[in-house]
């Protein structure tokens, strides 16, 4: 199983801080998809990924246990 | 700890204090606050939200990267979360150095890093609207819309 | 009181708090602090000497030209006199402008502008020597040996 | 009678902050010749001079009662 992140307006739109899912084996871009079929997710486009707290790029391939969170455009500072 | 996430008040002191050394000459720090107004729109409070453990990495890999660049030079950086009014401090940065322009470049450099690669949001509310903001509004954008895979990791 | 000599420590949060706005995003300040070391030389302790009430109309001038250059600046310097120890905080900047960038510029320029026309003066003590030192031993040199014309007054 | 006051290099070799001296009617160029004639004075070509707190020039001509104060180059900051 996997612990998959939201924030800001992907929160909002998911209606939930994170899921849990089973994504091992499947790829960054293929997780996306999935989620933009599931849920009302905008933008993804512009999204960044982070697997286990580092960014990973859409090729990377999910393993059991990790962490995925979905990163939009960050404005700190 | 030079590379904090906090709910609490920023203590601007205490920050700098993390950068002091017998070899510094100069200490600059940079205080992002809370301003009212943004081209004629009148801001009432923001909130910030992190992805905590992630934003610490982050700040501690920029607090590196300054290190690598700029001889001497010691960071220390403070992101504030959570509900903020006007005037209220949102980051605090300090950098110390043997010599002054380094102490200025290294800090400039910093704030932008943020602004690129620190999982941080700020959701604007106004007095009919509330909106979070990514930095594709801001002054500073990606190349292409995302960091580039050189700008992500070491 | 924005512009001071001061005899004492200088306390940092109160000169910030002489710049906070509500159109302000950003505050930067710059520290002066005394270094150990300067091209391998061991430095014991430092004297400031100031002509002080011109000193403090100089800071005050540098004060209008930020101003002036700056749109939304607000300033702050305080500048300590008598014997500073190694870390010990000589001068203290502080620049509150609408957007980032320029409290970086504002600021630089200030301190510059303090090594350009402010009657202050360090006196160096190492182990076996002591030296006034004046600018022509910096990296900032008056064009033509001493500041311009238009450099001095408004 | 007019104040002329000396700060750093220069206060240590006149001995004094200040002197009182009637330099009315003189120029700043002039009252700098006099100081070197009369005192060991290093370094005066480098020198700026201040009339009542403000920058002056070599040929301004000083007045009775201005505050004279010569400015070695700066080390502030």
């Amino acid at each position: 199983m996997n612990k998959v992140l939201f924030f800001a307006h992907l929160r909002d739109a998911v209606g939930e801080e994170f899921l849990k899912i089973d994504a091992s084996g499947k790829t960054v871009a293929e997780l996306k998809v999935e989620l933009v079929r599931n849920y009302n997710l905008p933008k993804l486009d512009s999204v960044m990924t982070a697997v286990n707290e580092e960014f990973a790029q859409d090729d990377e391939v999910i393993q059991d246990g990790d962490e995925v969170a979905f990163i939009p455009p960050v404005s700190g500072g | 700890m030079n590379y904090q996430i906090s709910k609490e008040p920023i203590d601007i002191q205490s920050v700098i204090d993390k950068v002091v050394q017998r070899n510094a000459g100069a200490i600059t720090t940079f205080i992002g606050t809370v301003r009212e107004l943004t081209k004629g729109k009148k801001t009432l409070f923001l909130i910030y939200d992190a992805y905590e453990a992630m934003a610490v990495k982050k700040l501690e890999q920029i607090g590196r990267e300054i290190e690598e660049r700029w001889e001497g030079a010691q960071v220390a950086i403070t992101h504030r979360v959570g509900r903020l009014d006007i005037t209220d401090i949102a980051v605090v940065i300090a950098v110390s150095t043997p010599h002054r322009a380094d102490a200025y470049d290294a800090n400039r450099y910093a704030i932008e890093r943020i602004k690129e690669i620190v999982p941080i949001w700020k959701k604007e509310h106004w007095e009919d609207d509330e909106e979070w903001m990514g930095n594709q509004l801001e002054t500073v954008a990606y190349p292409s819309g995302k960091p580039e895979e050189s700008d992500l990791n070491e």
